[in-house]
């Protein structure tokens, strides 16, 4: 199975091959090995390589996002099929139009824009409150406001949409 | 000796307090809001009322909820806590009049320290060294100019009309002095409506260096020495030690400075467990800041070099009980440290992270203590402070336990929301922390120059061929439907990978 | 220092040994067999080498396969933790002659303290008191009965041939002693086909007295006070604290103990950490038992009053270096108690209970530590010892330690095996046990009158409460399929009981 | 709902009525109650009865036996609907056949019986061992091997059937 993968910036190639039902051959880009991956508990491996143990916790973010905690240090890794490149989501067009995505769970305390307002990048659009803090989710890019979608005094949960851009 | 104990609080401190209750034979009754129904410290306790909503105006800062669960509840004494009403002196007189005991000091202590300048007044009243400075504005740029240097430069410049950073500037030298005060009032006058500036002495590169004080009804007060906390983000801290790092480049600090706490909470009449707060410079002078009337976040360091519990004495000096040491009978062994671990994302300038701990792994082991609200499976509810957990742990000295903390980092491990962990991992690792070069502007700086690239290439490695797993297993389980409960999907996970 | 040490032990030791090995920045890799791929302390390890399979002889005894693991991973040196090859003296030569060091005494101290009868010439000569008896068996009814006049009575008769208290009796005065002779002699010959009886001095209630020593290459031997382990079942230890109770009762037992064991150890030439176990009576007389050459289970009470970490020394002694303090050095603060948490059913006999951990809370805050080889939703091998963690408690004095161990019990909760915490939870409760009257043969005695009627109804109550809602949520869930996955299950429950 | 319940050696019935989605009314025998039951996870409920809380954590054992853990005390409880008494397993005739299982889990290290073989009441029938601890099954009642259901060398679960009494 052969998959693209991202870690940080860097773009790799992952080749994944079960040989058993705990024993997987990987290569990436042209670096091979074979790793005894066990599941703990959901999303919770050990994975031992090389002599080496690895304690791994993956945290979805969804589409093919990750958060990968490698004994404690975590990594952001996408993985995509290419196969399957039509579907997967990825990042949208610069110039189309734009979801504007609670980045945590919280209560939408003001709304600084309207439904067919011009903005400019990086304007502030919603304020949302968690745990004391205010955050001011702000436009990726200049455009029109095409949708609102939540309310003031609302809740919302992470990766709600608030706002489409167009 | 009080029978039940009402815990005004919620989260890991009323847990921290409940062990102490319990462990005194004292029954343990909480509060909560309708969002901590399943918290932690609501499982943990003897007896649990809910207060109200989950706004906490509605429930922990409601006096008169607060009041009626503990007469509901049969309380005879309320703890509460730090935050929410510890510092209010209100609350404190309504106690009283409710017959019921408050475990801090007077509504009269709390006042005098819970005001600026009364405290300030009184703290030169009693010798302990204050920020050096004018307390009326400067009436011209002469006056200013006269002023700032009879303090000595580096000199700051604050806005008399409020404060958030606006107005403020920081003057090197006297030939700084014209424009940056022109500056300074235009814009005090534009975020204020009031251009008038008074200069205090600039500390430089300042540490938090404050002192934990015990004293009881009987005029005993004593010092638990002396606590670091100058890592800070946010003006809030992160990670906190005793001793202070400080005190090795300055060993007359300790005597000075703890001496200093006790003259200052003996000024204040003060009674129970408090803490006075220092600003301090890279020479050793300090400067009274604030006291806090009430148990500190950070109290457990102070415990693990002590071996005391401070729980335990707030509660013995409210029943009247006098002081069970004396100050030659304190002990310091050895060096803690405490990380607090908070639900917010440090690689997106600390927001808040909220919602359900997918898992959690605590660490364990010699020297390590936890002091946790949280539990697997929990959700860290939105409406409250974001600090879920603490990690302490002690060891001989300050290298051994930054490496005890070390090792103690990477078996704590937390999925599902981002915390504080992978941060203070960074943090540990850093020779300007190891060698306790800190300053509260540390943190800020560090965040400038941590941009490193990871240096483990095996470790990344591994990260990618575990999220090409999982990622693999999730196709596999979306195209199928599991009939299965929650244990045998479990165990069929563990047994066959990648099907 | 070392670079990388190989741990060759599994469970909670071996993470025990894991973390000691990390905050000294020391490589820490671990074996295990195929029982223990998904263990706690490979999970935790740097890193891991399997060994062979499950049964412990193909595996943690198998001294080829230990010394191949430690050479294909590079380490220059083995941690044996306690049982498996821990004792085995040829094993300390095997790494001897592999350039391994081995973390432990040498093979002839060991050896020495390994054979009964040698020790016990080795301490007589020392001037360490044993038990006072008979080297040769009886020749005749008439010299057993002198044996024991010269002894005093109660004596012992044992049999020569054999132990497992076949052949044993308890002879309380010369009047009894020619029956229980005979049934002795008889019990010896048809369990051993050998009717030879030595005489023993009988101690009465004896309780179990150890002293912790530590000792360097260059003759150095201090010790690190004493504990007491009275409390027993099958032989086995359960609950250790420090300092002993008994000490109380005679104050002087204390210095002439720990002299005792400094002097063993001394005359063994020994060198690492090891312990000199005593039986003790009521009247503070004590005898040499044995010695164990290697770590204790229960060394974390020790490391609780001393706030030493024995890990440490172990493996500072290891690589050469001198002891870092001095006899008059070693601080004795407080009282700490350790509890073992088997998996064992204590209401059958302690019988093993291996299986899947479906639950598993741990407490946490001050004054607790837990040392623990489990995690929730691991599976408890059958092949290995039942001991999966340790509950150790630290307070200022017996009375708060006891305090501090029911709070901790309370919050300790694991379900799907059963372990010994609930009969942990009844013993603290115990009148006797809080008074500190305690002998090896306490738990035999408290289990047969421990039948009390549970006396807290609202509990009950709730139990019965909690079975019927179960009952309903299994029987509603058996009867239609769930289609979703473990985590929305979850969250489904926890919206709605009862659909 | 009303079922039969025993905690101990005392048979109680007991009532439960929903209120809401965590309110439950009960009565066992003449006394009543209300309580506030959260699941905190699988087999793991927080109650709030009359002020006091309780922590309790279920043990399934099969058959409507569980062991129910009270703030860590643990209490036998069985609780039958007799409704469907018939069907429930319950305790069986002490003349009719009788079924040794396995108290844990283990490996047969000894078969101390043959079928067809006589035994009287406590006579041990297998061994059985785990932990380096050896436990022999003993049957509850005289009467003859029916069946034996494991051999030498073999590997048993906790409640496996290892022997059948008739």
């Amino acid at each position: 199975m052969k998959l693209l993968s991202t870690i940080g910036d860097t773009q790799v190639t992952l080749e994944l091959q079960r040989d058993s039902s705990s024993s997987v051959s990987f290569r990436i880009d042209d670096d091979s090995g074979k790793a005894d991956i066990r599941e703990i508990a959901p999303l919770t491996y050990s994975v031992i390589e090389a002599g080496r143990h690895y304690d791994v916790r993956i945290y979805e973010r969804g589409s093919g996002m990750f958060d990968v905690a490698v004994n404690g240090e975590a990594y952001p890794v996408t993985v995509t099929d290419p196969r399957r490149w039509t579907q997967a989501g990825g990042a949208s067009d610069a110039s189309g139009p734009r979801k504007i995505k609670a980045s945590m769970p919280g209560k939408v305390v003001k709304l600084l824009v309207q439904e067919g307002d011009e903005v400019d990048a990086a304007q502030g659009l919603v304020i949302v409150e968690a745990m004391k803090m205010q955050n001011a989710m702000k436009s990726p890019k200049a455009g029109r406001v095409a949708v609102i979608e939540v309310s003031e005094g609302g809740s919302v949960a992470a990766g709600e949409t608030l706002v489409v851009i167009e | 000796m009080f029978r039940k104990i009402l815990i005004a609080n919620r989260g890991e401190i009323a847990v921290r307090v409940i062990r102490t209750c319990r462990a005194m034979g004292i029954t343990a009754a909480v509060v909560y809001s309708d969002a901590d129904r399943a918290s932690l410290h609501v499982r943990l306790a003897d007896e649990a009322v809910r207060i109200g909503p989950s706004p906490a105006h509605e429930s922990y800062l409601h006096i008169e909820r607060i009041l009626k669960a503990a007469r509901d509840s049969g309380a005879d004494a309320i703890h509460p806590g730090y935050g929410f009403l510890s510092e209010n002196a209100e609350f404190v007189e309504a106690c009283d009049r409710a017959g019921l005991t408050f475990i801090g000091p007077t509504a009269a202590a709390m006042r005098l320290m819970g005001s600026k300048t009364r405290a300030r007044e009184a703290m030169m009243a009693a010798g302990v060294p204050v920020v050096p400075g004018t307390t009326e504005p400067a009436a011209s740029f002469d006056e200013a100019l006269e002023a700032a240097r009879a303090i000595g430069f580096p000199v700051m410049l604050k806005a008399a009309g409020g404060g958030g950073g606006k107005g403020m500037r920081l003057v090197a030298s006297a030939a700084e002095m014209a424009p940056e005060y022109e500056q300074a009032r235009g814009e005090a006058r534009q975020a204020f409506g009031n251009p008038e500036i008074y200069i205090e002495k600039a500390i430089v590169k300042p540490r938090h260096i404050e002192v934990q004080i015990l004293a009881d009804a009987y005029g005993n007060v004593i010092h638990l020495w002396e606590r670091e906390c100058s890592l800070q983000r946010r003006h809030q801290k992160a990670l906190e030690e005793a001793p202070a790092p400080l005190v090795d480049e300055h060993p007359s600090l300790r005597e000075r400075i703890t001496k200093a706490g006790v003259e200052a909470a003996s000024a204040a009449g003060y009674v129970n467990a408090g803490t006075v707060e220092f600003l301090a410079d890279a020479e050793g002078r300090f400067y009274f800041l604030e006291m806090n009337t009430r148990l500190q976040v950070e109290h457990p360091v102070t415990e693990m070099i002590t071996r005391l519990d401070l729980v335990r004495e707030q509660i013995r000096i409210a029943a009247g009980a006098k002081l069970p040491l004396l100050q030659e009978d304190v002990g310091l062994h050895g060096h803690a440290i405490e990380c607090r671990v908070y639900a917010e994302d440090p690689d997106n300038q600390f927001f808040p992270s909220p919602g359900e701990i997918t898992s959690l792994t605590e660490p364990g082991g010699p020297g390590v203590r936890v002091d946790s609200g949280a539990y697997e499976g929990w959700s860290v509810p939105m409406e409250y402070d974001p600090l879920i957990a603490k990690l302490v742990v002690w060891d001989k000295d300050r290298d051994s336990a930054v490496a005890r903390l070390r090792t103690a980092l990477r078996e704590y491990n937390v999925t599902g929301i981002r915390t504080t962990l992978g941060f203070f991992r960074d943090i540990v690792e850093d020779e300007e922390f190891r060698a306790g070069r800190i300053d509260t502007g540390f943190i800020g700086r560090w965040m400038e120059r941590r941009a490193l690239p990871r240096s483990d290439e095996a470790a990344r490695r591994i990260a990618v061929v575990g999220a090409g797993v999982q990622f693999l297993r999730t196709a596999a389980q979306s195209t199928r439907k599991s009939g299965l409960p929650a244990s045998a999907w479990k165990r069929a996970g563990r047994d066959a990978l990648l099907r």
